[in-house]
């Protein structure tokens, strides 16, 4: 883990202001006060969906994440490089600060004495043990528990420090915490029922922002918290409009209603006309989501290595890449996203050659029928397809699919389901054929994978975790045991690497692309950032400012 | 009237009691459930969504769960939403208004222009301008709502930028007029069917009152025509107007639907849509029960109302 | 011969002069016939239409995607993948024309058994099921069907069962009023008397007396469902893709609407066309059929 | 006796769909102030279409014409007035006023939204300049003239409350609110019961006497003929087929048509005890776009001829003391009657 222990402001900011040194040397009480004096006008942020889960612990989307960055902080943050910046913490634990013990199990936290709740109170180690219990509370309805579940004995040293132990190592914890925001003890921890609380509506924060109204189905609006102790905020308040049609959400982008288009952004056809609205930048923001289509290992006909190798053959990812998604995104071999540390560069490039896909399936028996099918002991080479309905673009590269597979004599029916149907005991309990998603396989920037890919994963197989295409490899399986409990990055890539191969081999899924998201800003406005470690692009807003 | 009411109310609540067992047995009983879109979260996993379900109550048995809601619904509890925990009355009528002005302002476009084309229709039957109407009319009931607003987007926004694309107001300019401009397209779209069958039923609501004897008395007794027309044709002709307005409620509702999804307008329709895409239950649950409520509710006005305009209906 | 045009006073008293007959109102009624002639035009090009060009609706060519309409052998255009957007819009017009007309078959023969079991039994049955009806009236047709739509697996089938679901109410209500009219007539009491079973008077004796509504209230049907289809598959929740109709059409177009505008009107206007047609043939079968169709 | 209204030569025909036809042919007839005159007919006679051209209610050009004329004679130096083509504004302003109309169906030619009281304060505050108390005044009198008991109580009662009888009242009140000089009165008691019929009848001789106005009454009881017509004209298919003083058409009718419409009314002798005796006329009146060749009334007679009655239409005759006949062979009718 390479920690650079400066504060939380990334190279830009500091080559900007022109002054690092200084900075580094002002303390945060200065820059909380230049900030206040600094704070000005506004952003309207659009997004297509709708932030309503104001509490980051309850079960929510990605959208809401966008708000949690800004009302709340974790303990430290993962930055665009993938490194952990502290945030709450003074440093961030490590084993060569002493912060986590070699073995993984003991964790010292050295926490910040110079924030406030937006409320007035001040932020205390009390909060973090509240927060983590909170996680673990079989009463509290949390979104996860992964990670959290393993703390025992949290102590609090004294109001600023606390230290607590781990009931087995597990190197994705710093990742888990990067996106744990602490939550104030003062107001939640009196609460008769934690699922049913004031704070849902009303919540309170040390983030640069505090919470200012929401108006249901329309907007949030934020007020900049002129108490902030670290960067910024550097506007007076931020809006996060919803407005749920992408026509609409890129029409107010181009008249200029909103300032910033986020989420899922502008769809890529319209990238070479976003590009000529003046006073726009339109930029790439790459996803750790991977596009790949999956398939059942639990159905026989994709048991068959030489089927999924067919399969991979006549798979055209040039095409959907270059024509369906106008070459935005980029594609890819690995399941981790290009940015990550652990992301192995050497694997093999998947070629596209539809005829010896054929000659594939020929000589592994799988002959034409009469139907122009592929047949093998009876079995006919047919299976769906699945996605959420109304995708357009996703739907269009499953029809070119189609036409490909089609050509080779295998028959890919496409079988769509509403979301609801689909991403619940459909998806989860593995009843697909085959199913065309865009998963993000990692842990924040941690790249532990064992809830998609180790054998014990499996929920149909009464496993818990998302191998939801049932993928069984036991070399694989130690190798992911082995590199959850591993904290020295450097050998811990050598495991991942080989792990990345092995699954490429395997082929229990056909990676097509790793997401990139166009979004869009208005010139002038600075700080605008997209962080592939973190689900949105508002992580930063604190950084944000008008020139 | 008591014994009317009393009658009115009763069947209100039994066809409440019916709509909430048909809405509830739809929701719980397809596959699928609220739970999904957490699926993809990192590092979810069926085990997780299962311990959620538990602490949400979803997987106690139905009528358990029906029991519970429908003993919380009558004390006006309607549950919270899945998504941000306020009450799901509150979210509804958090999003009353916009559906309110949405509807009203389209109402009263179509009752005007509806009531005008009806008129002048049945006054001039057959003419070239009854048979325009008729069949104009008829194309408006047969463009659908959504294309047609998709189009005038395409128009007045993308192509003319005279109107914003959508939503009710644009934030920081809260003014009548900022109002005024984003009503116009999504009054005028919702506005179009209901005009078209305003103006249908106006035409032969208008043609029935003509036809009777007392319109010939009046224009024996040498009334002018405008006193014909107003105070003997109009007045009758308006009455079955209303119950019709309360039948089409539903009608009207459907198309704030339609019209609010292609206009992102922050009302009824649109928050129901969300709910449904993101399986929060109790919200889809309660929007469905103050669809049917309003729609009882819009028709017991409206007998009031006839009964109040009209002598010869009694209330029993 | 009518006497439309006599004086109010006229109309009853004269009404023995006019001699119509169903059919003979039907095809004076212009627009009715235009609307018959437009369906089957539009049925006929449905049918017959992709086997005329020179493109299937499923052969994908990029290169040529986003064709204005005219271009070369494209008729209509081409679609974001390049497909034809003329042998589309013909194929999709098969299926959402099926779907209309069969989820009104569908809802027809729904809407008259329960109106005729309703409006025959009376009493507790009839009861109940015409509060079931009204109970189902109470929601907003599309609030329900969006909420049918989405939680079940969207096919055409899928479609055609849904609508019928929440459209067969009026027509229960119209049956059962109507039969609840003719149940103590005299033919009713002849037959009950002369030993027939219940089914026998109400499918044999009862419903062909009721044909009249039904019919009119089925054509509408017809507009209505293929209106429903494609807001439903407009959103998204209705037939799936690659399977076309014109509602999904319309999905896709809507994000070309500033790049690729014909995308969107030329599905669109086939709706239109397709229900004013239907439409405008419900309104001449209740001229037809309808003793008071002059009011109307 | 002086003339109030003329008619000559009236001719009413309809368009309707593109097709024209005509409904009533060359009537002609005079009213007398303080004299009744009765149209008899069956329904589609075009007796009542004659009474709406008098009243100009009926529809505007081309949706119909009228030929001939229609005067109204002034008294109280007033000039005479050429009703047809008269302007509407300055016919509507006669309507009420010098000419008022009853009709059949008492139920529903009153407006059941408003009270009776407002529709006869309307009547005459729509002619003449008065506050409406006074108006309201006037409509007491006139409730009390035409026989409603608690009149005062009554102006606030809606037409559905009363019985059809008081309708009925209710409506001459209305006609009579600004003293007409003709009442119009199209099958008035058609729709009431026997006694109620009587009580009407009565009222309206009554009021007669009262006002001296000319009344035409259209009816097709020649029951109802008798007790109250002066004189009485026939009509058929639109034309005049037998005219004259009512004593005469009664006691010897020459046409067959007249006659059949007398064996229709159910006579106090014949009631009870010999109903065969009553007849009706087979057959149906006319479409007016395919009348019959000849008479059109030869398909439905009982006297027809063939070769006389079916070839050209008859002329109206003169059978002595103005009694006019529409047929060939009224002499043979009446000669066999005095055999």
């Amino acid at each position: 883990m390479t920690i650079r222990n400066t504060n939380r402001m990334n190279r830009r900011t500091l080559l900007r202001t022109g002054a690092a040194g200084m900075t580094l040397l002002m303390s945060n009480a200065a820059v909380g006060r230049l900030a206040a004096q600094e704070a000005s006008g506004q952003v309207v942020i659009g997004f297509s969906q709708e932030p309503t889960v104001m509490h980051p612990h309850m079960p929510h989307i990605e959208v809401d994440e966008g708000i949690h960055f800004n009302l709340f902080d974790p303990l430290f943050i993962v930055d665009t490089e993938g490194n952990f910046q502290p945030s709450l913490a003074r440093e961030v634990p490590t084993v060569e600060n002493g912060g986590i013990s070699e073995d993984g199990l003991n964790w010292r936290v050295k926490l910040r004495d110079d924030v406030t709740w937006h409320d007035g109170e001040p932020f205390t180690a009390e909060d973090v043990k509240f927060t983590i219990e909170l996680n673990q509370n079989p009463d509290f309805n949390a979104m996860r528990r992964n990670g959290h579940e393993l703390v025992r004995n949290i102590r609090i040293v004294n109001d600023h420090e606390l230290t607590w132990e781990m009931a087995e190592p597990f190197a994705p914890y710093p990742a888990i915490l990067s996106w744990t925001f602490i939550v104030p003890a003062h107001a939640l921890a009196d609460a008769e029922n934690p699922n049913q609380t004031d704070f849902r509506s009303n919540p309170i924060g040390t983030g640069p922002f505090s919470f200012g109204e929401r108006v249901a189905g329309n907007y949030i609006l934020l007020n900049a918290n002129k108490d902030y102790f670290g960067e910024g905020p550097h506007l007076e308040q931020a809006i996060f409009r919803y407005i749920p049609d992408m026509t609409v959400l890129y029409t107010q982008f181009r008249t200029g209603d909103i300032d910033v288009i986020g989420l899922q952004g502008i769809q890529p056809d319209r990238y070479e006309q976003a590009q000529q609205i003046p006073d726009r930048e339109i930029v790439i923001a790459p996803s750790s989501a991977v596009e790949s289509i999956t398939f059942n290992m639990g159905n026989p006909l994709f048991q068959d290595p030489e089927v999924r190798r067919a399969l991979s053959l006549a798979l055209d990812r040039e095409t959907i890449v270059e024509a369906l998604y106008y070459g935005i995104p980029e594609k890819t071999e690995s399941f981790l996203p290009r940015e990550s540390y652990y992301y192995n560069e050497k694997l093999p490039e998947a070629e596209f050659d539809p005829e010896k896909a054929a000659q594939v399936l020929d000589e592994a028996g799988w002959l034409p029928g009469a139907d122009g099918v592929r047949e093998k002991d009876g079995v006919r080479l047919a299976f769906k397809n699945s996605t959420t309905a109304g995708n357009n673009v996703r739907e269009q590269a499953q029809q070119l699919i189609q036409e490909t597979y089609a050509s080779i004599g295998v028959e890919m029916e496409i079988s769509n389901l509403p979301p609801a149907v689909m991403w619940g005991e459909y998806w989860m309990m593995s009843q697909f054929d085959s199913v065309m998603v865009g998963i993000t396989f990692t842990t924040g920037p941690d790249p532990d994978v064992s809830n998609y890919l180790h054998s014990s994963s499996i929920s149909a197989q009464g496993g818990a975790g998302q191998n939801t295409w049932q993928y069984e490899n036991e070399r694989v399986d130690e190798l992911l045991e082995q590199g959850g409990r591993m904290f020295v990055p450097e050998k811990r890539k050598e495991v991942y690497d080989e792990i990345q191969r092995l699954v490429h081999e395997d082929m229990p899924f056909l990676p097509m692309f790793q997401y990139a998201n166009l979004r869009g800003h208005k010139t002038g406005l600075e700080g605008f950032d997209p962080n592939v470690n973190v689900r949105i692009e508002t992580w930063n807003l604190n950084e944000w400012r008008w020139a | 009237m008591l014994r009317f009411l009393t009658y009115r109310l009763a069947h209100s609540l039994l066809l409440l009691f019916l709509v909430s067992v048909i809405g509830f047995m739809i929701l719980h009983l397809a596959p699928g459930g609220p739970l999904s879109q957490f699926a993809l979260s990192p590092g979810m996993s069926q085990a997780e969504l299962e311990k959620i379900a538990e602490r949400m109550g979803l997987n106690r048995p139905l009528p358990v769960q029906y029991l519970d809601w429908a003993a919380r619904f009558v004390t006006a509890d309607w549950g919270e939403s899945f998504r941000d925990g306020r009450a799901v009355l509150d979210i509804i009528f958090g999003h009353l208004f916009a559906t309110l002005l949405l509807i009203l302002t389209s109402t009263i476009l179509s009752v005007g222009l509806g009531t005008l084309v009806g008129v002048l229709g049945a006054m001039r039957r057959y003419s070239a301008y009854d048979y325009l109407a008729t069949v104009g009319a008829m194309v408006a009931l047969s463009i659908p709502t959504f294309w047609f607003g998709l189009v005038a987007i395409y128009v007045f926004s993308l192509r003319l930028g005279w109107l914003p694309s959508g939503n009710m107001y644009t934030i920081g300019d809260e003014s009548f007029l900022d109002y005024a401009e984003h009503l116009i397209m999504p009054s005028v779209v919702l506005a179009l069917v209901q005009v078209a069958i305003w103006s249908r039923y106006m035409r032969s609501s208008i043609l029935d009152v003509v036809g009777q004897d007392f319109v010939r008395t009046a224009r024996a007794k040498g009334l002018t025509r405008r006193r014909v027309l107003y105070v003997h044709i109009l007045r009758n002709a308006l009455i079955p107007m209303i119950t019709l307005t309360g039948i089409q409620l539903p009608t009207l509702l459907s198309g704030a639907l339609v019209t609010e999804t292609v206009f992102t307008w922050p009302g009824i329709g649109r928050l129901f849509l969300d709910s449904l895409g993101y399986n929060d239950y109790p919200v889809v649950m309660g929007v469905l029960m103050f669809t049917a409520m309003f729609v009882l509710l819009g028709n017991l006005i409206a007998d009031l109302l006839v009964a109040g305009v009209d002598p010869r209906v009694r209330l029993e | 011969m009518s006497m439309n045009t006599a004086p109010p006073a006229m109309a009853a008293k004269e009404r023995r002069w006019i001699t119509s007959r169903p059919v003979r109102r039907f095809v004076r009624h212009r627009l009715a016939i235009a609307g018959l002639v437009m369906i089957s035009a539009i049925a006929l090009l449905c049918v017959v239409g992709p086997w005329m060009l020179p493109h299937g609706m499923l052969d994908i060519h990029i290169r040529d995607r986003f064709s204005p309409p005219g271009s070369e052998t494209y008729l209509l255009g081409t679609d974001a993948m390049g497909r034809d957007l003329a042998a589309r819009l013909f194929m999709a017009g098969r299926v959402s024309l099926m779907v209309g007309i069969a989820a009104m078959v569908l809802s027809t023969f729904l809407g008259a058994v329960i109106g005729l079991v309703a409006g025959y039994f009376g009493k507790v049955i009839g009861t109940v099921l015409m509060r079931f009806t009204d109970a189902v009236l109470c929601f907003p047709q599309i609030f329900l069907l969006l909420v049918l739509a989405a939680f079940l697996e969207p096919n055409a089938l899928m479609i055609t069962i849904i609508i019928a679901l929440t459209s067969w109410m009026e027509i229960a209500r119209i049956v059962s009023a109507e039969i609840r009219s003719l149940r103590e007539r005299d033919f009713v009491t002849a037959a009950r008397v002369s030993g027939a079973s219940h089914t026998w008077i109400m499918f044999r004796e009862l419903l062909p007396n009721t044909i009249g509504p039904i019919i009119v209230a089925a054509t509408l049907t017809v507009a209505r469902a293929i209106l429903i289809e494609a807001y439903v598959s407009f959103l998204g929740y209705g037939i799936q893709p690659p399977l076309p109709s014109w509602g999904n059409m319309l999905n896709n177009a809507q994000q070309f609407l500033d790049t690729a505008p014909w995308l969107a009107i030329v599905p669109g206007v086939a709706i239109t066309l397709a229900v004013t047609s239907f439409n405008f043939i419900g309104d001449g079968l209740r001229d037809a059929l309808d003793a008071r169709s002059d009011l109307q | 006796m002086s003339r109030v209204l003329s008619v000559e030569n009236l001719g009413i025909g309809f368009r309707s769909e593109g097709q024209d036809f005509t409904v009533v042919r060359d009537v002609s007839f005079s009213l007398e102030a303080g004299q009744t005159l009765a149209l008899v007919g069956e329904s589609g006679s075009g007796k009542s279409v004659t009474s709406l051209g008098i009243m100009g209610l009926l529809p505007p050009p081309p949706q119909s014409r009228t030929t001939g004329r229609i005067v109204l004679h002034g008294g109280d130096g007033d000039g005479d007035i050429e009703l047809l083509g008269l302007p509407e504004s300055r016919m509507r302003r006669l309507r009420g006023d010098r000419i008022a109309m009853i009709f059949q169906e008492p139920l529903t030619s009153l407006n059941p939204v408003h009270t009776i009281g407002d529709q006869i304060v309307e009547a005459i505050r729509s002619h003449r300049r008065v506050s409406r108390a006074k108006a309201r005044t006037r409509a007491v009198e006139l409730l009390e003239q035409v026989g409603i008991p608690d009149p005062q109580e009554r102006l606030g009662t809606y037409p559905h409350e009363l019985s059809g009888g008081m309708r009925q009242r209710i409506m001459i009140a209305i006609a009579l609110a600004l003293e007409p000089d003709i009442l119009i009165a199209d099958e008035p008691t058609t729709a009431l019961d026997v006694t109620v019929q009587a009580q009407i009848l009565d009222l309206l001789r009554r009021l007669q006497k009262d006002t001296g106005m000319a009344m035409l009454f259209i009816t097709h009881d020649f029951g109802v003929v008798a007790d109250i017509a002066d004189r009485t004209i026939v009509m058929y298919a639109g034309q005049t087929v037998e005219e004259g003083r009512t004593e005469t058409v009664l006691s010897d009718p020459l046409m067959p048509y007249t006659i059949g419409l007398m064996n229709a009314v159910p006579r106090l002798e014949t009631a009870g005890l010999k109903l065969g005796d009553l007849k009706t006329i087979e057959g149906f009146v006319p479409d007016p776009a395919a009348l019959p060749q000849g008479c059109s009334f030869h398909p439905r007679c009982a006297y027809m001829q063939e070769g006389l009655c079916d070839t050209s239409p008859p002329s109206i005759e003169d059978a002595g003391g103005g009694h006019m006949v529409r047929c060939k062979r009224w002499r043979q009718i009446g000669e066999g009657r005095e055999t």
